[in-house]
C-alpha cells in the first residue's frame, strides 16, 4: 500500500517532468497541445487518487498531508483546465499569426515544467527543496511571460525576472536562517531542513533568529504571492504574458508561494518565543487589499486589472490566515480555492475576449453580453463571483472573514470592509462598461472553449450554496492545523 | 586553534563587508568591477576557510565556483561588454556617495542589532557570520536601489548573492549549498545574458533601466 | 335608535340649509360695513337655484373626471360638515370619523378640485391648482398640529369627546389653546379662500386661487362647487364654535329642549363668527401669493409651539 | 415544517423557472410561460403565507437544510412576521407577474428580463424565510444581484448603466454593513443562526453599533435619506413591472430586515434607538416627497415617492421602538401595526402606480411628464386605476393610505406618556413632518395625475396612445380593488397583524373585526375611531343623492363648447401648465432651502431672436456633500496610488528594500 502511495507522489512529479521532456522534442503544435492536456489529465487523476488511497507515509523529501493535498488537487485541476483552454487559445493566436510556431517551440514543455515545479514545491518535505522548486517555477514563468517577445512582454518578463530573483534571494536567506535556528537543536544535515522534523521541534528553536528568518521568508515568498509592496512584477507579468500563463500564475503560482508562507507560519506559530506571525501577515494583507483596491480604478488593460484583483484577493487570504483561528483559517482556505477557480475562469474569459476584440484595452471593449453572450455572461458571473457577491463561493469566504474579524478585532474589520467596498466599486465600474452598453469593436464570433470556464464557475456556484460535509470537516481539520 | 579559526573566519567575513562598502564608494564602472572581483575573491577565501574549518570538502567546490565564475569570468565578461557597448563609464547614482555610505553604516548597524540578539546558545562563529552576511545582503540591495546603471545593479545583485553564499556556508552542515551556489550562478549568467540580449536586439539605446521603462505597456 | 338617526339626519340637513345662509350673512355684513346695501342674505340660495336650473356648458375636451368631481367634492364636504358637532354631541355616526379624518375628507375634496382644475388644460386651471396645493401643503400640517394640541388636551381626537372635555371645568385657561385658536383661525381663512389669502370675489387672473380652478365650471357643476365651498365655511365655523365656544351644545341623549337650546346657541355662534369674519375681511388687504406660505407657516409654528408648551404646562 | 417546506419548494420552482427561461429563450411563448409560472407560484406562496398568518395555530414553522454555511446549515422559518411579509411579497409578485403577462410582450430584451425575474422573486422570498445570518445575507445580496441584472436589462441607456452601478455599490455597502451587524450579534462564538443570536445577551453599547449598522444596511436598501440616492436611479431604470416590485416590494423586504434584526434579534430596545429611527424617518419622509415633487419623469417621481413612504414606515417603527423601550406595549403595538399596515398599503399602491406608469410608457414610449397629457381620454381604464392609486398614496379617505397614516397619528398622540423629554419634544415635531409630507404627497400626485392624464396631449405620442392590454389592466384593477378593500375594511388587516405585534412587542391592538359597523378603534371609542366603510358609503350615497336630485329636479342638459379660459382660450397645448410650472410655487417655498434651488431668467437683449429662458438649478445636497466627496477621495487616492504602476524597476526594488529594512527595524525594536 505504502509503496503504491509513494508511487503516486512520484507520479505527480514524474508525469509532468516526462511530459516536459517529451514535449521538448515535439514540434507539431497540435500534437503538443494534446499531449499537454493528456499529461495534465493524468496528473490530475493521480492526484485525485490520493483522496482514495489516503496520504502516503512521510518521506525525507516528500510529504503529503491534509494541507498540501488541497493545493495539489487544486493545482492539478486548474492545470488541466488551463491546458484545455490553452489549446484553443494558442490555436487562435497561431491562426491570427500573433504567435509563430518558433515562438511556441518550448511553450508546452515549459508549461509542464511549471506544473512539475509547482507540484514539487507542494510535496516537498524539505524547505530547501521547496525553495528550489519555487525558483524553477519562477524561471519557467519568466520565459512564458516573455513569450510574445514584444517590448512590453520582454519588459514585463525582465521586471519579473529581476524582482523575482531578489525575492528568491531573500527567501533563500530566510531559509538559511531557519536552518541556522534548527541546526543547534536538530543537528546538522538534512533533518534541519525537513519540515516534519522542524514542526516537531520548532518550539525549542531560538525565537529571535526565526523572527528574522520569517521576515525574509515573508518578503521573499511574499514577492511571489504578490503582496504589496513587493508585488510590482505581478500586474505586468499577468498583462503581457499569454493568457494561459496569466491563469496559471494567478490561479496557482500565487497559491504555491502562499503555501510556502503558510508552512513557515505554522512553524512560527508553534514557537512560543517567536513573534506571532499574525500581525505581519495581517498588515501585509490589508496593505495589499487596500492598495490593489485603489489601483483597480485607473486600469486600462483588462488583464492588468484582474492581476490587481489577484493582489487584492491574495491580500484577503493572507489577512485571513494572519487572523488565525478556526473560522478565519477555514475562510482563508476556502477563499484561496474559490479565488483560484474564479480567477482562472475570468482569465479564460478574458483571453478569448481579447482575441475576439483584438485588444486588451478596456475602453475598446463594450457590450460583451450582446456581442459575445457566452463570453460576456461568463465574465459577468466571474466578476460577480470575484467581487464577493452571492450565491457564489467567494461570498461565503468573505462573509466568514469579515464576521470572524469583527468578532475578534472589530477595528480591523473597518479597513477590511472599506477595502472590499472600494475594490467592488472599481470592478463593477469596469464590468459595467465591458459587459454592457452598445457593443463596440469586433463582434465576430470567436472559436472558444467555454467548458473550462463554466466548469470552474459552476464549481464556485455550488460551493457558494453547498459545501459537502467531508470537504468541510477536512478544511476544518486543516484550519485547526494552521492554528 | 579554535580561536584562530574563529578569528580568521571573522576577519574574512568582516573583509567582505568592507569590500561591500568599497563597492558603494565606487563611481566608475571599471573600478566597480574590479572591486567586485575582489569581493568574490574574499568570498572564495572565506568559503574555503569554512570548508577547512567545518571539514566539509564539498564547500571547496563552492569556493572554486566563486573564484572562477564570479571573480574572473563575470567581471571580464562585463568588462568587455562595457567596452563593446560603449556604456558611460560613470555610474549615475540616485543619492550621493556620502549619504549612501551613511545609509550603509545604518544597515550594518541594523544587521548587527538584529543578529546579535540571537541567543548566545547559537554557534558564535555562525552568529558573526550571519550578522556579516546580513550586512552584505542589505548593502547589495542598497546598491541595486541607489544605482541607475543596469551593470552596477547587476553587480549589486551579485554582491547580495555573495552574502547569501557566505551565510549558507557559515551554516554548519547545511545541505544543498553547492547546488544553490550553482543555481545562483546560472541566475546571474541569465541576467547578464539578458542584458546582452536586450542590447543585441538593439531595441534599447543603452542598458540603462530607464530605457526599459520607456516601453512600458501602460503609459501615463 | 330612531331618535339618534333623526338627530343625525337633522344635523345633515341643518348644515345643508345653513351653509348658504352663513355665506350670505357674511356678504351682507361686509357690504354693510362698506356702507353698501348689499344683496339679501338669501341671495346665495337664489344663486344656487339659478345655477342648478341652467344647462352646464362643458369644455370640449373635458373628461369624465371634470363632470363627476363636483359631486364628489360636494359629497365629501357634506359628509365632513355633517360629522362636526353643531348643536349636539354624541351623534349617531360621530365615531365614523374623528377630527383627523374630517380634515382628510376635506383634503380629498380639494384633491379632486385641483385635478378638475387641470382637466381642461388651460393655464388658469393649472395656476389655481398649483397654488391651491401649495397652500394646502402648509395648511394641512398646521391643522394637524392644532389637532395635536386639542387631542393632547382632551386625550382624544374624537370631536364629541373634545367638545365635552372643553365644557368640563378641568380645561382652565391654557396658552396652548389660545395658540391653537389663532392657528385654527389662520388655517380656516386660508382653507376657505378668504381675504387675505384669497379673494372669493375676485376674477383678476393673477391673484385668484380657488376661482381659477373653477373657472371652467358652469351650471349645476358650479352650483355643487359653490355649495361645497359654503359648506366648508360652515364646517370651519362649526369647528371653532364646537371646540372653543362649546357652550350650549346638547350632550349625547339629551332631550328636545336641550337640543332646541343647542340649535339656538349654534345659530348665534355662527352669526357671531360670521360677523367677526366680515369685520376681519374688510379691515385687511389681500396679500401676495408668496406671502401666504409665511402666513401659514406661522400657523404651523403656532400649532407646534402649542403642542410643546402643553408638555411644559403638563409637567409643571 | 409543512408550510415552510411548501414555501421553499415554491421558491425552488421559481429558481427552476429562471433556468428554464434561459433554456427556452428561443421559444416564442417563453414570456407567457415564465410569467404564468411565477404568477401561479406567487399566488400559492401568498396564500400559504396568509393561511399561516391567520390560522390560530401560528407556531413558527421551521426547517433546516444542509446547505449554506457548513457548520450552521441553512435554516428557514415561517413565523407571524415572515408570513406577513411573505404575503406582501407574494401578492406583489403575483400582480407583477400578471402585469408581466401583458406588459412583457412589449419588452425589447426579454432574454435579459425573463431569467432574472423569477430569480428576483425567489431572492426576496428567501430573505424573508431565512433563519440564519448567512442564508439571510446570501438571499439578500442575491436579491440585489437579480434586481441589478433587471436594471441592466436596457443597458444601452447610459443612465441605466450608471443607475445599475450606483445601485450595486450601494447594495454591497449595505450588505457589508449587515455582515458586520451579524458579526456583532453572533459574537465570537459564531452562532449565526437566528435562534442562538436571539438567545445571546447583548450589551447596550453593542446595541448602538448594531442599530447604526442595521440602519446603514437595511436603510440603504429601503432608501432612508441620505442612503436613498441609488433608489430613484435604479427603480425607474428597470422594466415597469420590475420597478413596481423593486419599489413596492423589495423596499419592504428591507423593512423586514430592519424589523427582524432590531425588533426580533436585538431584543429589548433603548429609547434613543427609537428616537434616531424616528428622526431619520421624519427627515426621509419630507425630503422624499420634496424630491418627488421636483421630478418630471413619471417613474422617477414614483421612485422618489417611495423614499417618502419608507420614511413614514420608519416613523412608525421608531415610535414602536420608543414605546417598547418604555414598556408601553399597547402603544408599541399600535405604532408597529401602523408601520406594517403602511408596508402593506405601500406595496399595493406603489405597485399599482408603477403598473400605471408602465402602461403609459408602453402606450406612448414616454416617461417624461412634459410630453404627456390628456391620457384620460385615450386610456380610460388605466387612468381610473392610476387615480385610485393616487388617492390612496395621498392618504385620502376612504382608501387605505389614509388608514395607516391615521394609525400613525394615533400612535404619535400617545407620546405624552413617554417619560423622556427628547422623545416628548421630538415626536410631535415628527408628527408635523408627517403631516407636511402627507400634504405634499397630495400635491405631488395632483401633479402626477393632472399632468399625465388630464389636460391636453403635449406630444403626438400622447395623442395617439392606445389603452393597454387586459393583463396589465387586470393587475392594476386587482390592486386598485385591494386598495379600496383595505381602506374600507381596515379592521381585518389590523387583526391580521396582531400575531406579528404580539410576537415582536408582546402587545396587540384591540380586536377590530368584532366592533360593529367595521369601525376601527385603536384604543377606545371615545378617544378616536374611524370607519372607512361608512365614510365610503356616506360619500357614495350623498354624491348619488346629489346627482339624482339635480338630474331629476333641476337641469341635466350639457352643452359642449370651447374652453372658456377667462375669455382667452389658446388652442396650443403649450399654454397648459407644465409639470415644472405646477411645481413652481412649492419649489419656491421649500426647495430654496432643501435643494438650493436657483431660478435664473435669461432675457436676450432687444433685437436678439433667441427665446427667453428660465433655468432652474436644483442641487441635491446629499449627493453633493456626501457622495461626491467620497467619490473624490477614492478618485484622488486611486490617482495618487496609480503612480506606483509606473515606477522603474529600481524604484520597485527600493520598495522591497524599504519594506525589508522597516520590518527588520520593527523586529529589532520589538523584541
Amino acid at each position: 500500500m505504502s509503496g503504491l502511495s509513494f508511487d503516486q507522489v512520484q507520479a505527480i512529479l514524474f508525469i509532468p517532468l516526462a511530459a516536459a521532456a517529451l514535449l521538448g522534442f515535439i514540434v507539431n503544435y497540435r500534437l503538443g497541445a494534446r499531449i499537454n492536456v493528456l499529461a495534465c489529465l493524468l496528473t490530475l487523476l493521480v492526484a485525485l487518487s490520493l483522496f482514495v488511497t489516503g496520504a502516503p507515509p512521510v518521506g525525507a523529501y516528500f510529504l503529503i498531508d491534509e494541507l498540501n493535498i488541497v493545493f495539489i488537487a487544486l493545482n492539478t485541476f486548474v492545470g488541466f483546465t488551463t491546458a484545455v483552454f490553452s489549446a484553443s487559445y494558442i490555436g487562435h493566436e497561431l491562426a491570427i499569426g500573433r504567435l509563430t510556431p518558433t515562438y511556441l517551440r518550448f511553450y508546452h514543455a515549459m508549461y509542464q515544467l511549471l506544473l512539475f515545479a509547482m507540484n514539487l514545491a507542494l510535496v516537498a518535505n524539505n524547505v530547501g527543496l521547496m525553495w528550489v522548486a519555487i525558483e524553477i517555477a519562477t524561471l519557467t514563468t519568466v520565459i512564458m511571460v516573455g513569450l510574445y517577445r514584444s517590448h512590453e512582454a520582454l519588459e514585463a518578463a525582465w521586471k519579473y525576472f529581476i524582482l523575482g530573483s531578489v525575492g528568491i534571494a531573500l527567501a533563500l536567506f530566510g531559509t538559511i536562517l531557519f536552518y541556522m535556528a534548527a541546526q543547534p537543536v536538530v543537528g546538522e544535515g538534512l533533518d534541519a531542513m525537513t519540515w516534519t522534523v522542524l514542526i516537531a521541534r520548532v518550539a525549542e528553536f531560538d525565537g529571535a533568529l526565526i523572527n528574522v528568518a520569517f521576515i525574509f521568508l515573508l518578503l521573499g515568498y511574499g514577492t511571489k504571492v504578490g503582496l504589496a509592496p513587493v508585488h510590482a512584477w505581478l500586474p505586468d507579468a499577468h498583462a503581457e504574458g499569454p493568457t494561459p500563463s496569466s491563469a496559471v500564475l494567478s490561479g496557482l503560482l500565487l497559491n504555491v508561494a502562499l503555501y510556502a508562507v503558510l508552512r513557515f507560519k505554522m512553524l512560527m506559530a508553534a514557537n512560543p518565543e517567536a513573534i506571532a506571525p499574525g500581525p505581519l501577515m495581517i498588515t501585509m494583507g490589508l496593505v495589499s487589499l487596500i492598495f490593489a483596491a485603489f489601483m483597480l480604478y485607473r486600469r486600462r488593460d483588462i488583464k492588468r486589472m484582474f492581476a490587481y484583483s489577484s493582489i487584492e484577493h491574495m491580500g484577503i487570504i493572507t489577512f485571513a490566515f494572519g487572523m488565525g483561528g478556526p473560522v478565519a483559517n477555514f475562510a482563508g482556505l476556502l477563499h484561496m480555492v474559490m479565488h483560484s477557480l474564479t480567477k482562472s475562469a475570468i482569465f479564460f474569459a478574458v483571453g478569448h475576449i481579447a482575441q475576439a476584440k483584438g485588444t486588451q484595452k478596456i475602453a475598446d471593449i463594450r457590450g460583451l453580453t450582446e456581442s459575445h453572450p457566452w463570453l460576456g455572461w461568463g465574465l459577468v458571473i466571474g466578476v460577480v463571483a470575484i467581487s464577493g457577491l452571492p450565491p457564489l463561493g467567494i461570498f461565503m469566504s468573505e462573509f466568514l472573514v469579515v464576521t470572524s474579524t469583527f468578532a475578534q478585532e472589530p477595528l480591523l474589520a473597518i479597513p477590511l470592509v472599506i477595502g472590499l467596498l472600494v475594490a467592488f466599486g472599481a470592478l463593477m465600474l469596469r464590468l459595467n462598461s465591458l459587459a454592457f452598453g452598445a457593443p463596440r469593436g469586433n463582434s465576430a464570433p470567436v472559436k472558444a472553449s467555454y467548458v473550462p470556464m463554466y466548469a470552474h464557475l459552476s464549481l464556485v456556484l455550488i460551493a457558494g450554496v453547498y459545501l459537502p460535509a467531508p470537504l468541510v470537516s477536512w478544511f476544518q481539520h486543516i484550519a485547526a492545523l494552521l492554528g | 586553534m579554535d580561536g584562530l579559526i574563529f578569528d580568521i573566519a571573522h576577519l574574512l567575513a568582516g573583509g567582505l563587508v568592507l569590500v561591500s562598502f568599497m563597492m558603494l564608494y565606487q563611481d566608475r564602472l571599471y573600478a566597480l568591477l574590479n572591486v567586485y572581483a575582489l569581493h568574490a575573491l574574499v568570498l572564495a577565501l572565506s568559503v574555503a576557510w569554512q570548508a577547512f574549518a567545518q571539514d566539509a570538502p564539498h564547500l571547496y567546490v563552492t569556493a572554486l565556483i566563486a573564484l572562477v565564475f564570479k571573480a574572473i569570468i563575470i567581471p571580464v565578461a562585463l568588462h568587455r561588454m562595457i567596452a563593446r557597448l560603449g556604456i558611460h563609464r560613470e555610474i549615475e547614482t540616485v543619492v550621493g556617495i556620502g549619504p549612501t555610505m551613511l545609509a550603509g553604516m545604518g544597515l550594518v548597524a541594523l544587521s548587527m542589532v538584529v543578529m546579535l540578539r540571537v541567543t548566545a546558545a547559537a554557534d558564535p562563529m555562525a552568529r558573526e557570520d550571519l550578522a556579516f552576511a546580513l550586512a552584505v545582503v542589505l548593502l547589495g540591495l542598497l546598491m541595486m536601489v541607489t544605482r541607475r546603471n543596469a551593470v552596477s545593479q547587476v553587480v549589486g545583485f551579485m554582491s547580495l548573492e555573495n552574502g547569501l553564499v557566505l551565510a549558507a556556508t557559515g551554516a554548519r552542515g547545511m545541505p544543498l549549498v553547492v547546488e544553490i551556489s550553482v543555481a545562483f550562478s546560472i541566475l546571474i549568467a541569465l541576467i547578464v545574458i539578458g542584458i546582452m540580449l536586450f542590447r543585441i536586439r538593439e531595441r534599447f539605446d543603452t542598458v540603462d533601466v530607464h530605457a526599459l521603462d520607456r516601453f512600458r505597456g501602460e503609459r501615463r | 335608535m330612531i331618535r339618534d338617526l333623526l338627530v343625525q339626519g337633522v344635523q345633515m340637513a341643518l348644515v345643508l340649509i345653513l351653509a348658504p345662509l352663513l355665506t350670505g350673512f357674511v356678504r351682507k355684513v361686509k357690504a354693510r360695513l362698506l356702507r353698501r346695501q348689499g344683496a339679501s342674505v338669501v341671495q346665495p340660495y337664489r344663486d344656487l337655484l339659478r345655477l342648478l336650473r341652467k344647462e352646464a356648458v362643458v369644455a370640449e375636451n373635458a373628461s369624465w373626471l371634470f363632470r363627476t368631481a363636483p359631486y364628489l367634492i360636494f359629497a365629501a364636504t357634506w359628509v365632513a360638515a355633517a360629522l362636526v358637532p353643531t348643536f349636539a354631541t354624541g351623534l349617531k355616526f360621530s365615531w365614523t370619523a374623528d377630527l383627523i379624518a374630517i380634515i382628510a375628507l376635506l383634503a380629498s375634496a380639494r384633491f379632486f378640485l385641483a385635478l378638475a382644475g387641470m382637466d381642461i388644460g388651460t393655464s388658469f386651471g393649472g395656476i389655481g391648482s398649483s397654488r391651491e396645493v401649495m397652500i394646502a401643503s402648509l395648511a394641512e400640517p398646521a391643522m394637524i398640529m392644532i389637532v395635536f394640541v386639542l387631542a393632547l388636551v382632551a386625550g382624544a381626537t374624537q370631536l364629541s369627546t373634545i367638545a365635552e372635555f372643553m365644557l368640563s371645568p378641568e380645561v382652565g385657561l391654557r396658552v396652548s389653546l389660545g395658540l391653537a385658536l389663532i392657528a385654527l383661525i389662520i388655517v380656516a381663512i386660508a382653507e376657505n379662500g378668504r381675504i387675505p389669502v384669497d379673494n372669493p370675489a375676485t376674477h383678476l387672473e393673477l391673484t385668484m386661487v380657488h376661482e381659477a380652478m373653477v373657472l371652467e365650471y358652469s351650471g349645476r357643476h358650479l352650483a355643487m362647487i359653490e355649495f361645497a365651498a359654503a359648506l366648508k365655511l360652515l364646517l370651519y365655523a362649526s369647528l371653532i364654535a364646537c371646540v372653543f365656544v362649546p357652550w350650549g351644545l346638547a350632550p349625547a341623549g339629551a332631550g328636545i329642549a336641550a337640543l332646541a337650546l343647542g340649535l339656538v346657541a349654534y345659530v348665534a355662534k355662527l352669526a357671531g363668527i360670521g360677523f367677526l369674519l366680515a369685520i376681519f375681511e374688510t379691515s385687511i388687504a389681500k396679500m401676495r401669493v408668496f406671502r401666504v406660505p409665511e402666513f401659514l407657516g406661522g400657523a404651523l409654528m403656532l400649532g407646534l409651539l402649542g403642542t410643546l408648551l402643553l408638555f411644559v404646562s403638563r409637567s409643571l | 415544517m409543512i408550510s415552510v417546506a411548501v414555501l421553499l419548494s415554491g421558491v425552488a420552482v421559481l429558481l427552476a423557472a429562471a433556468v428554464a427561461a434561459i433554456a427556452l429563450k428561443h421559444s416564442p411563448s417563453v414570456t407567457r410561460v415564465i410569467y404564468g409560472a411565477t404568477l401561479i407560484v406567487s399566488l400559492a406562496i401568498a396564500a400559504t403565507a396568509l393561511h399561516h398568518l391567520v390560522s390560530a395555530a401560528a407556531a413558527p414553522s421551521l426547517i433546516a437544510l444542509p446547505l449554506g454555511l457548513p457548520w450552521v446549515g441553512a435554516h428557514f422559518r415561517l413565523d407571524a412576521l415572515s408570513s406577513f411579509f411573505l404575503f406582501v411579497v407574494g401578492s406583489g409578485s403575483a400582480a407583477s407577474s400578471l402585469y408581466g403577462l401583458g406588459h412583457g410582450l412589449h419588452e425589447k430584451a426579454p432574454r435579459r428580463v425573463l431569467p432574472f425575474f423569477p430569480a428576483f422573486l425567489a431572492g426576496m422570498m428567501l430573505v424573508i424565510l431565512a433563519d440564519d445570518a448567512f442564508t439571510f445575507l446570501l438571499s439578500w445580496e442575491f436579491m440585489s444581484l437579480a434586481s441589478w441584472a433587471l436594471v441592466m436589462a436596457h443597458h444601452h441607456d447610459r443612465d441605466n448603466a450608471r443607475a445599475g452601478y450606483v445601485y450595486l455599490v450601494m447594495a454591497s455597502f449595505g450588505t457589508l454593513a449587515l455582515i458586520l451587524a451579524f458579526g456583532l450579534l453572533a459574537g465570537a462564538g459564531g452562532g449565526y443562526d437566528f435562534a442562538s443570536i436571539r438567545a445571546a445577551e447583548h450589551t447596550p453599547h453593542l446595541d448602538a453599533l448594531v442599530l447604526a449598522l442595521v440602519l446603514l444596511g437595511a436603510g440603504s436598501k429601503a432608501g432612508l435619506v441620505p442612503l436613498h440616492v441609488w433608489l430613484p436611479l435604479a427603480h425607474p431604470a428597470a422594466p415597469s413591472h420590475v420597478s413596481a416590485l423593486m419599489s413596492g416590494v423589495m423596499t419592504k423586504v428591507a423593512v423586514y430586515g430592519f424589523v427582524r434584526l432590531i425588533f426580533d434579534l436585538l431584543g429589548e430596545p433603548t429609547w434613543w434607538a427609537g428616537m434616531i429611527v424616528l428622526i431619520l424617518g421624519g427627515i426621509t419622509s419630507v425630503l422624499g416627497v420634496l424630491y418627488a415633487l421636483m421630478q418630471h419623469d413619471l417613474k422617477r417621481l414614483l421612485a422618489y415617492h417611495t423614499v417618502e413612504n419608507i420614511g413614514i414606515i420608519f416613523i412608525g417603527l421608531g415610535l414602536a421602538l420608543a414605546f417598547q423601550a418604555n414598556g408601553m406595549n399597547w402603544a408599541a403595538a399600535l405604532a408597529l401595526t401602523a408601520a406594517l399596515f403602511h408596508v402593506f398599503n405601500h406595496a399595493l399602491f406603489k405597485s399599482l402606480l408603477f403598473f400605471g406608469a408602465g402602461a403609459v410608457l408602453a402606450a406612448t414610449g414616454e416617461r417624461d411628464m412634459e410630453r404627456l397629457g390628456g391620457l384620460i381620454h385615450r386610456m380610460p381604464y388605466t387612468s381610473i386605476a392610476f387615480l385610485v392609486g393616487c388617492v390612496a398614496i395621498s392618504a385620502l379617505p376612504p382608501l387605505n393610505g389614509f388608514v395607516s397614516e391615521w394609525l400613525t397619528f394615533q400612535a404619535i398622540l400617545q407620546s405624552p406618556e413617554l417619560p423622556q423629554w427628547g422623545l416628548k419634544i421630538m415626536v410631535p415635531a415628527v408628527g408635523a413632518m408627517l403631516a407636511l409630507s402627507a400634504a405634499l404627497a397630495a400635491a405631488c400626485f395632483v401633479k402626477a395625475f393632472g399632468i399625465t392624464f388630464l389636460g391636453r396631449a403635449r406630444s403626438s405620442a400622447a395623442e395617439t396612445a392606445e389603452e393597454v392590454d387586459r393583463f396589465s389592466l387586470a393587475a392594476m384593477f386587482a390592486f386598485a380593488g385591494l386598495c379600496l378593500l383595505a381602506g374600507i375594511l381596515p379592521g381585518f388587516v389590523i387583526d391580521g397583524l396582531a400575531p406579528v405585534t404580539q410576537s415582536l412587542v408582546t402587545g396587540r391592538m384591540p380586536v377590530q373585526t368584532e366592533i360593529p359597523w367595521f369601525s376601527i378603534v385603536p384604543i377606545a371609542e371615545s378617544r378616536s375611531s374611524y370607519n372607512g366603510l361608512l365614510v365610503f358609503v356616506f360619500i357614495a350615497i350623498s354624491a348619488t343623492l346629489a346627482v339624482l336630485a339635480i338630474h331629476r329636479f333641476a337641469s341635466h342638459a350639457v352643452r359642449r363648447a370651447p374652453a372658456w379660459d377667462c375669455g382667452w382660450p389658446d388652442p396650443s397645448p403649450e399654454t397648459q401648465y407644465t409639470a415644472a410650472s405646477f411645481a413652481q410655487p412649492i419649489r419656491r417655498v421649500y426647495a430654496t432651502y432643501a435643494f438650493r434651488a436657483k431660478e435664473t431668467v435669461e432675457m436676450p437683449a432687444p433685437g436678439d431672436r433667441r427665446p427667453a429662458q428660465l433655468v432652474v438649478r436644483l442641487q441635491d445636497l446629499v449627493w453633493d456633500y456626501l457622495y461626491e466627496p467620497i467619490a473624490g477621495v477614492v478618485g484622488l487616492a486611486a490617482g495618487r496610488l496609480n503612480e506606483l504602476q509606473f515606477l522603474t524597476i529600481r524604484r520597485y526594488l527600493g520598495l522591497v528594500f524599504l519594506a525589508l529594512v522597516s520590518l527588520l527595524t520593527v523586529i529589532a525594536l520589538w523584541t
